[in-house]
């Protein structure tokens, strides 16, 4: 634990891995939407042309330090929640920095990067970027509650912070893992990442037509390139932490790309299959069920499995 | 033709008030060098010319044909092609018809914070000669004279087909590196002004807009 | 020669020998009759004086007989330590009322002469020990003061004259009746030897003999509703003769009552019951009192009736020992502070509270003013303070609940309307209240000499060691004397005071205290340092900055309950003060006074109760109560909880926190507003983990937290001023403490101290952040600033480490707070309340965001071109809280390793520390190692983005080059999106943030003026309607006590 | 019919002098009536006080040949009260005087002498 060199290397090859699966995703995502509307769609590598594109571009506009350090901090927040997130589960190699802190440090670590970068667009002076922050902050607050409740149910359960431990206590079966053991709070907490991925119905943050794309909608060429590459690395991280708490994790990358992939799916065809929500409507929605079936995942976890 | 000499300092943003031109940058715009090593340059443009990001603003009466372009029909998501809502963004300016002075201002604000390489592509036989508008009071004729084009798709209107091949002109184009209408517009950065103002009467926004 | 005129019966014989020359004198030289008045004045007041001292170092209580035989035969009068005491200040006042009444009195010898009776006559009264002389004494009393009222020749003085008339000599009828039956019964006129018969007054005819003595003595008190009569003269008399009533003749009553009071034993429940039932009632109606002079009066019989139930109270409680103490101090008290008042009142013409708008511009005065009012609500030092705390412990032990209820509300009460005096005194005005002569603020400095030196004797005589208990305020009164050296002078001299005493104080503290002591002080001298950016001459802000300082020294050296309560009344006074000095803060410096006053009121009957258990004041003895414990930790609780601004008890502070001066802003959110944190943590130690009833009220104080945090947060979301923002921001971080603290683990413990600290941190960056802002904009509305980064970016960089600390985002020292508390509550097996945790923990983003974006990013506006960095003085103190938080973020076991060993010295250590791992028993944190992965991964973002920019061309650009749909912004003001930022937010949320609260407070408001005025309908103005008052009064009181005989 | 003692009589008027004084001090309303009320029960309190003192049959206080020392306390009037009615009356006089000024300067003032006009304070 202490060879810090290998750690290093070790999780250059995680970021590398999880990057690059996490750009093949948004192909693969694309292409599934294109399918739903009766297109063919980009093709998979479409992605990574277009991040090389916006790398190539030669020009560049900067409203500000700040502005300028705003990818930086997305993507040091989206490199940083993966750093804290174990890949593999069993694995020295693919443990990360997970050693530094537990759960709670993944969960409060994902804002690292949106502050940052709410910083950054908010120098930019455009009022899209401030009102897109504002909506997405909105609808934060508002999914953290039954994400919350469930990460809560699933502690008790497991009665531990550590994401290894978690993982390991679901190893032995399909049958341990948490979307059985405990449903109640997977629901929840799915339902919770759909508002996290920002697909429809829960897409106002970005609403391409509406405030375009929101947040970023000053940010360009290899600023926008470095916040591609952050949206791989920290769905990929997102992914995996959703595979470790209810998934039963993985132990090698194939179980983890099918897991990760399986997860993702669900926001990608409720996002195919909805219109939008007004964010005060989301807001509303998600405390509304999503956080009673928190509530009852905690009771249900106290009641029935605990004792 | 009195053409206004831009040093290379500062703009003067003669159009803006004094208040005004505090809040606007006064930078001149400078051509961009290729990539030193010769087969960057190349993949780069290769690139360019795979992922082309349409600015979503319909300029004109041909901004109808671009909508059958990304849907389920042409589906031109295929080709790279994709919609972008904000000038910041793309990579490619389609002038949809004819282009009235009214909108040239706002062509001029978009084109400008477009990030180069940056491409230009005129629909229709507008553009080109005013084509049924060419006597309007307010249709500009040949409009590569307000902002260098790149690429012209004429036909009224080009049907989506043809958007299509114009598309496949245009990539072929970038391959080869021939798609410089950015730098060109910095070169000949007078002329193009002059032309501008000329047309633009209410001139109120700075000499280039970043 | 000395011993002749050492003889206390000199007091009768001068004041009546010259009563009855001086209009004599008068015809030939009136100078000589007035010299020889104010001489026999001097004498009067010395010759108790001297006895006191007398009497104090051994010299035996006087009696002295008259026609040279001894009672029971002749009539006999006593001089003894208590009536030396108050002969000495009733005496006392009436040198200085005499003083007062120069003017009136120039050229009316008649008029002299029966001042001096009238002080004659209060001297009888509390003189002798013959019934039928004390009798004579009320009379000749009641025919001086007849004869003073008729100075003032206006109808409604003499209308009100004639009132009190009719009343007192219905009463003396009695009262005469009641003695002459009595002496019928018992055969004998002398008190002492009437109390050695007392078996003999029995059966209806000695209950008639009681009720009719007590009946007159009651009237004398003038008991509610029977009452109206004596505040006609305290409106309509002239102010000194007002204050000769309310202040001599009340003061001869009440020590007639305590003479009596052996004689009536059957009638002490019915007259501790009526002199409550007047000590409430006249608070609720002063409420609704506008006429300065009336008010007095309210408020004079209100105190009065306060000292006869403790009279009565300690006497059934047979608590004789504590009389001294406590009627003694309310008395002194009263006497000057009430007499200090109907002067002052006089001093100024204006009769309507409302008119002594601008008293602030004569400070002097204004400070005059002040003390006296303190002095009257019975703040610390003066008479009353320590005469109100004995009794409150007096009656705790003695199990007498609803009394301390009834004294403390009505005690608060009594500052409502006082202080809403003091208020209208504070705010400007183009009028400023005329004075009618300079000579008339004498008397008022004397009294105000007088309040202090009683008040330091008063805590001597407690066993506390006075100097350096009321150190704090001597020395703010010393730094007063600097007002006219320049401001930055007095703020070295004051930091050196603070420094010095810090650097002798906080190297003694352990445990608790060395936690709170450096927050407070160290916290207390940065924002002391921050408070010299002001160059204005800021007059008293540095005397009671120091006081304040020093009095978190007192929280922190105090042993005793009484110590600790003393420093916190100074707080109370000293930030109340300090609040007055904001610009607009008037609205809310009284709201702010009363829930301070309410909190330490709550307090005071948390300790009465503890009291009550342990028989003992030690803060130690906290621990030994058991069978209070859970009343005892709601009160102290409770009391804490509205000082923090809890959920529910909030309506003061967001006014409070954000008119206050910008720099005392930081100081009482981010310091002073600890010291709550403190006494809740006093409280929770010592009595929150005992189990039985305290799991209930601790688990309550959860909920409480969390709400707290909740609804704080949800506040803060909705704000457009700065400020206000971070005064909910502030209420919602205390309530997470709260919550921590009430979990009762080490674990939430080491949480609630280290979100303190974070709290002390990254609040009083903030504010003083906002200090720069509100100083160079002008402004506090968030949405007219913007775009201020390339201004001021120090003061940017300072504000986004303050929102990171404050949001929780790892890794600065936010996250260890969030991690440490979730643990806790999770541990605690409190799982809905971390879940609700989480919610009000994401809430603070929203805010943040705003707070930051709309003030520092966005749009500047065209006027704030120029604007400049925030002064050094700000920026300083900022930078030094910054290198705070990155160092505790740095290594946090820095901080969390005190402080578990800390809260180890309670509890059992749970946290395990391993190098710079943390490990609770859930989980595990490594502060180090994430701050080294986060700073290493940025680092690496930043170089590749570097990388990248070096083949792009990087166009710096300006504010209006945005995309705007191909248009272009025209005014930054139309541009800048911040107006209503969370709109859509209060449409889905809005309804939660109500002002409920406000609602409720302002109901609980009306609700008591609304009391007041009906309590108020039985004053018909009618003399007659006051007569049969009377009454009834009597009936009444034979048949409630006729059946208990 | 046995023969009523002096004090009784004098107890009972004073009693009811004290109950019409009352009446008077509480229903009339001219402020001099009222002074004549409290008059009267002040001269009834008077009367009372001695027939307090007044033992039937009783003699003289003074100790001289009709009365020895050893029943004296039995066999004199109570002297005190007598006394003390004295003081008490020249007590109420000093009131009574007082109260008349007060009437004259109010009707000076007001030129009225109802008490009803005389609530120029109230609350």
């Amino acid at each position: 634990m202490q060879n810090w060199p290998s750690q290093i290397g070790y999780f250059m090859l995680n970021l590398t891995i999880v990057g690059l699966y996490g750009m093949l995703l948004s192909g693969i995502v694309a292409r599934t939407l294109a399918k739903v509307q009766g297109r063919i769609g980009i093709p998979l590598y479409q992605p990574f042309l277009d991040l090389a594109k916006n790398l190539g571009k030669r020009t560049a506009v900067s409203h500000g330090v700040m502005f300028y350090l705003g990818p930086v901090f997305r993507l040091a927040g989206g490199i940083g929640t993966l750093a804290f997130v174990p890949v593999l589960y069993g694995s020295e190699i693919f443990g990360n920095f997970s050693m530094a802190g537990d759960l709670l440090l993944a969960m409060y670590f994902m804002f690292f990067g949106q502050l940052g970068m709410a910083l950054g667009a908010g120098e930019s002076g455009h009022p899209f970027s401030a009102i897109g922050i504002a909506r997405g902050l909105g609808q934060m607050t508002a999914y953290e509650v039954p994400f919350a409740l469930a990460i809560i149910a699933i502690v008790v359960q497991y009665d531990t912070l550590s994401i290894t431990e978690i993982v390991a206590a679901q190893q032995g079966g399909i049958g341990n893992w948490t979307v059985f053991t405990n449903p109640l709070a997977v629901i929840a907490a799915m339902i919770a990442f759909l508002g996290m991925t920002a697909y429809p119905p829960f897409d106002v943050v970005m609403a391409p037509n509406e405030i375009p794309i929101g947040p970023p909608t000053e940010y360009h060429s290899s600023y926008l390139a470095m916040m591609t590459m952050n949206q791989a690395v920290f769905a990929g991280a997102k992914l995996i932490l959703f595979m470790a708490l209810f998934f039963g994790g993985a132990t090698n990358l194939v179980e983890l790309v099918i897991k990760t992939w399986a997860i993702y799916m669900v926001a990608v065809v409720v996002g195919a299959a909805f219109p939008r929500f007004r964010v005060d409507q989301s807001i509303r929605f998600f405390l509304r069920y999503p956080t009673l079936i928190g509530i009852a995942a905690i009771a249900y976890t106290q009641a029935v499995l605990l004792p | 033709m009195d053409m206004q000499k831009y040093a290379l300092g500062p703009l003067p943003n003669d159009g803006l008030s004094a208040e005004d031109r505090d809040l606007f940058s006064d930078a001149r715009p400078v051509p961009y060098e290729p990539y030193p090593v010769a087969v960057v340059e190349k993949f780069v443009n290769w690139v360019r010319a795979n992922s082309l990001w349409l600015l979503a603003f319909g300029t004109g009466c041909g901004a109808i044909e671009l909508n059958p372009l990304m849907t389920a029909r042409f589906d031109a998501y295929r080709m790279g092609v994709q919609m972008r809502p904000t000038p910041r963004q793309s990579s490619v300016f389609i002038i949809g018809g004819y282009a009235s002075v009214k909108t040239l201002k706002r062509i001029i604000r978009s084109y400008e914070q477009m990030q180069g390489p940056k491409f230009v592509v005129c629909l229709g036989i507008c553009p080109i000669n005013g084509g049924m508008y060419w006597d309007s009071y307010n249709t500009l004729n040949k409009f590569d004279e307000y902002l260098p084009v790149d690429l012209y798709i004429t036909g009224c209107m080009p049907r989506p087909e043809v958007l299509m091949a114009g598309v496949l002109e245009l990539k072929k184009k970038i391959k080869e590196g021939r798609a410089d209408g950015a730098n060109r517009y910095i070169e000949n950065f007078e002329w193009y002004k002059a032309n501008q103002k000329r047309v633009i009467k209410d001139w109120n926004m700075p000499d280039y807009n970043w | 020669m000395v011993e002749a005129l050492s003889n206390p019966l000199n007091l009768v014989v001068v004041a009546l020998g010259v009563g009855f020359l001086l209009p004599l004198i008068d015809r030939s030289s009136p100078a000589l009759a007035r010299s020889l008045f104010n001489l026999a004045l001097v004498y009067q007041a010395a010759l108790p004086i001297l006895w006191l001292f007398w009497l104090a170092n051994g010299a035996p209580t006087q009696e002295i007989q008259t026609a040279g035989i001894s009672p029971p035969f002749s009539i006999n009068l006593r001089f003894g330590m208590e009536e030396a005491f108050f002969v000495a200040g009733v005496n006392l006042a009436a040198l200085l009322g005499g003083w007062y009444l120069t003017d009136l009195l120039r050229g009316r010898a008649a008029a002299m002469s029966v001042f001096l009776i009238l002080t004659m006559g209060v001297d009888g009264m509390i003189m002798t020990r013959d019934l039928f002389n004390l009798f004579i004494f009320i009379e000749i009393t009641a025919i001086a003061t007849f004869g003073l009222l008729s100075l003032e020749r206006n109808a409604a003085a003499l209308t009100a004259g004639f009132k009190y008339i009719i009343a007192t000599s219905l009463a003396s009828s009695f009262l005469l009746l009641g003695v002459m039956l009595l002496y019928y019964l018992t055969g004998t006129l002398n008190i002492d030897d009437m109390q050695a018969q007392l078996v003999l007054v029995h059966g209806p005819l000695g209950l008639v003999a009681m009720t009719l003595l007590v009946a007159g003595m009651i009237v004398e008190l003038k008991p509610y509703p029977a009452n109206g009569w004596g505040l006609d003269v305290y409106e309509n008399a002239p102010p000194g003769v007002a204050a000769m009533v309310s202040v001599g003749v009340s003061a001869g009553a009440l020590f007639a009552l305590y003479k009596i009071l052996p004689l009536v034993l059957p009638f002490l429940s019915a007259l501790a019951a009526v002199a409550g039932v007047t000590f409430l009632a006249s608070n609720f109606i002063g409420l609704k009192q506008k006429k300065v002079r009336r008010l007095l009066g309210y408020s004079s019989i209100g105190q009065m009736s306060l000292a006869a139930a403790a009279l009565v109270l300690l006497t059934q409680l047979d608590r004789g020992a504590a009389i001294p103490l406590v009627v003694g101090g309310l008395f002194l008290n009263h006497l000057f502070a009430k007499a200090g008042l109907f002067w002052l009142a006089g001093a100024l013409k204006q009769s309507d509270t409302q008119d002594w708008r601008g008293l602030r511009a004569n400070p002097r005065l204004l400070a005059l003013f002040g003390v006296l009012l303190a002095a009257l609500v019975g703040l610390p030092p003066f008479p009353g303070f320590w005469a109100k705390w004995e009794l409150v412990m007096q009656l705790s032990a003695g199990g007498l609940n609803l009394w301390v209820a009834v004294i403390l509300l009505g005690s608060l009460l009594e500052a409502v309307y006082l202080f809403r005096w003091f208020g209208q005194a504070m705010q400007a005005s183009k009028h400023e209240p005329t004075l009618s002569g300079r000579a008339h603020q004498l008397p008022v400095m004397v009294a105000v000499l007088g309040l202090f030196a009683a008040g330091h004797f008063a805590a001597a005589s407690f066993g506390v060691d006075a100097l350096r208990v009321l150190a704090p305020l001597y020395i703010g009164i010393a730094l007063m004397l600097l007002h006219s050296v320049p401001a930055r002078v007095q703020g070295l001299v004051s930091l050196v005071i603070v420094g010095t005493y810090s650097y002798q104080v906080l190297p003694a503290q352990d445990g608790i205290n060395a936690l709170f002591g450096a927050m407070l002080l160290g916290g207390g001298l940065l924002m002391l340092v921050a408070g010299l950016y002001r160059g204005d001459q800021r007059l008293g802000h540095y005397p009671l900055m120091t006081m304040l300082l020093l009095s978190f020294g007192g929280l922190l050296q105090a042993g005793t309950s009484l110590e600790f309560f003393v420093a916190w009344e100074f707080l109370t006074i000293s930030s109340y003060l300090l609040l007055c000095r904001g610009r607009d803060a008037a609205p809310h410096t009284l709201s702010y006074l009363i829930f301070s006053l309410a909190s330490a009121f709550l307090v005071l009957a948390g300790f009465g109760l503890a009291y009550a258990e342990t028989g003992s004041i030690a803060l130690a003895a906290l621990e030994r109560v058991e069978g209070n414990a859970a009343l005892v930790l709601s009160l102290l609780g409770l009391g804490f909880l509205v000082k923090a601004g809890a959920f529910g008890l909030h309506v003061w502070l967001p006014g409070a926190y954000a008119e206050a001066d910008d720099d005392f802003s930081a100081m009482l959110a981010a310091v002073f507003g600890k010291a709550a944190v403190f006494g809740l943590f006093i409280a929770i130690m010592s009595l929150g983990v005992k189990g039985g009833g305290t799991d209930i009220v601790m688990y309550v104080l959860g909920w409480i937290g969390l709400l707290t945090a909740f609804f704080g947060a949800l506040m803060a979301v909705f704000q457009e001023d700065l400020k206000k923002t971070l005064a909910y921001s502030s209420m919602g971080q205390v309530g997470y403490m709260v919550t921590a603290l009430a979990t009762g683990t080490h674990l939430g413990w080491v949480a609630a101290g280290y979100l303190s600290v974070n709290h002390l941190l990254f609040k009083g960056l903030l504010f003083l952040v906002a200090a720069g802002i509100v100083l160079r904009v002008g402004q506090r509305e968030m949405y007219r600033m913007g775009g201020l980064i390339s201004n001021m970016p120090v003061s940017f960089f300072g504000m986004m480490i303050g929102i990171i600390a404050l949001s929780g985002v790892p890794p600065l020292t936010g996250f260890g707070g969030k991690w440490l508390m979730l643990n806790a509550l999770l541990e605690k097996g409190w799982y809905w309340q971390a879940g609700f945790a989480f919610f009000a923990s994401a809430l603070a983003f929203l805010y943040l965001f705003r707070m930051i974006h709309t003030v520092f990013l966005g749009q500047r506006k065209l006027a704030h071109k120029d604007l400049r960095e925030a002064p050094l003085a700000l920026i300083v103190p900022q930078l030094v809280l910054v290198a705070v938080i990155l160092a505790f973020s740095v290594q946090p076991t820095w901080l969390v390793n005190p402080v578990a060993a800390i809260m180890a010295d309670y509890l059992p250590q749970t946290l395990e520390v391993h190098g710079s791992l943390i490990k609770s028993g859930l989980g595990y944190w490594d502060g180090f190692m994430v701050i080294n992965v986060v700073g290493a991964v940025f680092m690496v973002s930043l170089l590749i983005l570097l990388l990248l920019s070096r083949f792009m061309r990087v166009q710096r650009v300006k504010q209006f080059n945005i995309v705007f749909a191909a248009e272009r912004p025209e005014r930054p003001e139309t541009t800048h999106y911040a107006y209503d930022f969370y709109s859509f937010y209060e449409r889905a949320l809005g309804f939660l943030v109500l002002p409920r609260a406000t609602a409720f407070w302002n109901g609980v408001s009306e609700w008591s003026h609304s009391l007041g005025s009906g309590l108020r309908v039985f004053y018909t103005g009618n003399g007659q309607t006051y007569a049969l008052y009377i009454l009834l009064y009597v009936a009444l009181l034979y048949f409630a006590v006729g059946d208990s005989v | 019919m046995t023969e009523l003692p002096l004090s009784t009589i004098t107890l009972s008027t004073g009693f009811g002098l004290m109950l019409i004084g009352m009446w008077g001090m509480l229903v009339r309303k001219n402020i001099i009536r009222m002074i004549v009320g409290f008059s009267l029960i002040d001269t009834g309190i008077h009367m009372i006080m001695v027939s307090l003192g007044y033992i039937r049959g009783g003699t003289a206080p003074i100790i001289d040949g009709s009365v020895d020392r050893a029943t004296a306390l039995t066999r004199v009037v109570d002297p005190i009260p007598s006394a003390l009615v004295l003081t008490a009356i020249v007590i109420g006089l000093g009131i009574t005087a007082v109260m008349l000024a007060y009437a004259v300067q109010i009707h000076t003032h007001k030129e009225t002498l109802s008490i009803e006009d005389c609530s120029d304070s109230k609350w």
